[in-house]
């Protein structure tokens, strides 16, 4: 992976998140408190402030120093578990490599597991996790597998999609929508349509 | 949105340089990252550090100085700080006897401080309250949220680090705070986050929010609009239902406004909460009425009780010297 | 109308009740006629005695106590006491050394204060505030409004008052810190007179009241909302206008809530106001930042300066214990 | 004047302020603080409860007991006002008697000089005088005419909507509209509207 992807994709993705500000404002408004979109566009904007900085960087230099970036600029509960995979990448990478796809999906996965750690949650909690869980397995299987990468993304995104929609049915034990017991029902988690809008944005500046 | 602000980015740093300009004599502003201190460092005691998301103004700063918090840490709006200003205070304030966090019970308060206390070179304890009944446990497992109860745990643990207690005594005189203590909330208008720039909910007019949040989170449910009595009985009832406490138990009732409320409705929730506290064969020993824990500009109220002893009176009555709480000595 | 009461009726006692429980150690409320003291009776000395209608909480009640107020008459919310409460409260507190009252400049209040003067049985002198700067003396000729400046009064006279000072020496003081203070007010929403039920005026979402007074009286213009900072300049213009004081006064500034604004909001405010007050040259020695002269529900708020000289300075820094001002010793 | 007569205008005084609620409320919402009708209706309810303790009493020791009692209830601008009319009234009559309409006039008109007295107010300043102080002159002046009945309850009533209307176009010196300056420029004054409405209903009272 060059650091030079994970910038144009670190666009990519603050793009997406600005396109979807009302819908994602409104999610966290509904069963949170109003600041989820806010929290993760300014994570989106500090990353790709850091462009100069980072430019000349191995990538798993660039995803240590943005994950401590994210770390001390975005805040909430996205901050710390955000932070937590980017920083989990870089350590991955930094020891297997990250050149080859099984190699970033494995760092990917790595990074969802230290989110798992952080937020002491899992699928079925109504979380961002219910998005990015299923999208690193598959992510792993189909990379192991050799697959067709067009195949791959599309796969990718679609699993995002569904893990987004399986959060609406959801009562929340994790995070502040834990709060609203069957309140909580017939409302999409916001992190999760964050996280399924930035792999979707990635999944189609890979496609290109 | 109709509010005091020039840019909504500089809203904080603009509001706590004036906050520190207004208390000069009892606390100092550092920015990048930011926390405020005490104006005078503290010696050979646990230091408190807290901190949270903005817009529960004075909660925290308003409580930093002697008697209280050594140090507290803001956030943006309604988003909790960062590891690095927990840090930074730490560093600050640490005077050889250990950290103290105090944290309201939210995913990203718990999370953060948790990664700072993971990268502190201090000895260090956290307490997190979670005295709001609103939230029935049972049905979740990240238990309730920290409200206003948050400011009698900072204050008796304020008091007890002032004595010289080490850090596992004042950890656990505040669980033990916190685990006396019950809050209920009612919102009767919403809050709007200033980055945000419309209401967090939508209520009518004949409507009301019963265990409504101290971020606007929905309560235990949407009802029409009471006479005060009524709705005092409720917000009295879910406290009681979880305290249990014994006839005769003295305890600390708190009335605290939202931000919205007149100080006049805040004391007449005030005289009915009274009135049913002491039906129920309790004795109203402390009383504290205002707004200590706000939600912005949200119309509303909690009340919270606390169920005394000796040790927690004591250490409510003890001198406090800060910029919202300020008596004794 | 969205507010915590049972029967309108109830309201004003029902409120009284609650802040007279709530303070047991500060006050004692007496009805029929309706009238607040401090819980301890004063000796020899010179007895305050304010009051104007309700709706302003803190303002009276929240300010009797040592080093401020003797007894406070609360009339019905914005409606003037009567003179039989100023009477009562009047025999209940003196103590040989006569009574001034402190009255805010409104035709009700003064000529209520008045009659009561009329009957008194003892030395009396009436200290009367007015330093609202919105309402331009010129166009008429009752004088100006009494605003937030009347708890500076009531602060530094009662002050003077608990070292024995005679009633003329507590008058002049009184007439002194009115003549040095000057207030300027803004609303960005009405506030509603329970009795009324509907709001007292109608205020676009991008407009905002300049120059309200504390109960929703219209001000000098109503112009469209802007930036704080903007706001502010015009209120400190209005203020210095009035006051044209030297560079290098020493100034205590008040930012006052009218009670919707958040303290965040009010703090912003206070940092503009010390700014721009910073750039004239002046100092500013004391800061005050809250809710303190509220009207009912309002958002809005005041900017308050006051010139200290010695005297002035050493009066409000002295001891006060009441329910709203708490400090020294 | 008997003081049977006093009660029935008290109870004529109260429907006809509750008739016109909105209207009051509203002038002193745009001018003043909002509680004027609240104000006059406690003052008038007041008068009403009192019936009892007054019916056996002359008219002026009722008149004296009025006063008293408005002055502890009314509060606001007009309560003393109010009252002063009313003890101011009392005081005459025990001097001068309260028979003959003469008589009442001259009542009348030392109560409205009271009211000036206390506010150190005039006509020309938008108050209740501006409808006070015409009215009583015409009555002292037709009273000693001895004119017919009817035309002088007439009269009085057209005084009284003229001078609550003359109120419109004046700036206020005093009260609390005073701090208005032009703004109280267009709008009637609500304590000039209330005595406007009491006057008018005694008159038809009168006239029946
Ligand atoms: N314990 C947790 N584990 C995983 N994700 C979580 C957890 N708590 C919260 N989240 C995610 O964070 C999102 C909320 O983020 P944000 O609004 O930025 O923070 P906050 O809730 O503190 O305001 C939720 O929608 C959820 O997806
Ligand atoms: N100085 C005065 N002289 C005569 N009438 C006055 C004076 N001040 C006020 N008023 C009358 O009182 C009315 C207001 O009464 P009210 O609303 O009950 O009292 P407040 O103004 O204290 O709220 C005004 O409309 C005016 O007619
Ligand atoms: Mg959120
Ligand atoms: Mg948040
Ligand atoms: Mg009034
Ligand atoms: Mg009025």
């Amino acid at each position: 992976m060059q650091t030079a992807t994970i910038l144009r994709a670190a666009a990519a993705a603050r793009d997406a998140i600005v396109a979807n500000e009302a819908l994602i404002e409104s999610l966290d408004r509904e069963i949170g408190d109003g600041d989820h979109y806010i929290n993760i566009r300014r994570g989106c904007q500090t990353v790709v402030a850091m462009r100069d900085d980072l430019a000349a960087l191995p990538a798993d230099a660039a995803l240590q120093k943005i994950g401590t970036k994210l770390l001390s600029t975005v805040g909430g509960a996205s901050g710390p578990l955000i932070a937590s995979l980017f920083l989990a990448m870089a350590r991955n990478i930094k020891e297997n490599g990250g050149d080859t796809l099984p190699q970033i999906a494995a760092a990917f996965t790595a990074g969802v597991e230290a989110i798992r750690q952080r937020g002491r949650a899992d699928v079925g909690e109504k979380t961002m996790l219910d998005v990015l869980v299923p999208v690193a397995q598959t992510f792993s299987r189909m990379a192991a597998e050799g697959c067709d990468r067009r195949l791959l993304l599309e796969t990718l995104k679609r699993e995002a999609e569904q893990g987004m929609l399986a959060t609406r049915d959801m009562i929340a034990s994790k995070g502040r929508a834990a709060f609203l017991g069957e309140r909580a029902i017939g409302h999409i988690d916001p992190g999760a349509k964050s996280s399924q809008v930035i792999i979707g944005a990635i999944c189609d500046l890979a496609a290109e | 949105m109709k509010k005091f602000i020039n840019a909504i980015d500089d809203l904080l740093a603009e509001s706590l340089s004036g906050f520190a300009g207004a208390h000069r004599e009892l606390v100092s502003l550092h920015l990048e990252p930011t926390y405020i201190t005490r104006a005078e460092k503290a010696r050979d005691k646990v230091v408190l550090i807290s901190g949270g998301g903005s817009g529960h103004e004075p909660l925290h700063a308003g409580y930093v100085g002697h008697g209280m918090l050594d140090a507290a840490c803001p956030g943006h709006v309604f988003t909790s700080p960062t590891p690095d200003q927990m840090l930074a205070a730490a560093e600050a304030v640490e005077c050889g006897r250990g950290v103290l966090f105090i944290v309201k019970n939210y995913a990203g308060d718990v999370m953060n401080f948790e990664m700072a206390a993971e990268m502190l070179p201090y000895e260090q304890a956290t307490v997190i309250t979670s005295d709001d009944v609103a939230v029935e446990n049972s049905t979740y497992t990240t238990g309730r949220r920290g409200v206003a109860g948050t400011v009698i745990v900072e204050k008796c643990v304020g008091s007890l680090a002032e004595t010289g207690a080490d850090l596992a005594t004042c950890k656990a005189l505040g669980d033990k705070v916190n685990s006396r203590t019950a809050s209920m909330g009612v919102a009767l208008t919403s809050c709007t986050v200033p980055a945000a720039g419309r209401p967090t909910f939508d209520i009518a007019h004949h409507e009301l929010e019963m265990g409504v949040g101290i971020h606007g989170e929905p309560g235990r449910r949407r009802e029409p609009m009471r006479q005060a009595n009524a709705i005092v009985a409720d917000m009295i009832e879910a406290i009681l239902h979880d305290l249990k406490p014994a006839r005769g138990s003295e305890v600390l009732l708190l009335v605290n406004g939202f931000t919205g409320t007149p100080l006049m409705e805040l004391y007449l929730i005030y005289h009915e909460a009274a009135r049913m506290l002491e039906k129920r064969g309790l004795i109203i020993r402390r009383s504290l009425v205002g707004d200590y824990v706000t939600s912005l500009e949200m119309a509303g109220a909690s009340v919270t009780v606390c169920l005394l002893d000796e040790e927690i009176r004591r250490h409510w009555d003890a001198q406090v010297q800060t910029a919202a709480l300020r008596w004794g000595r």
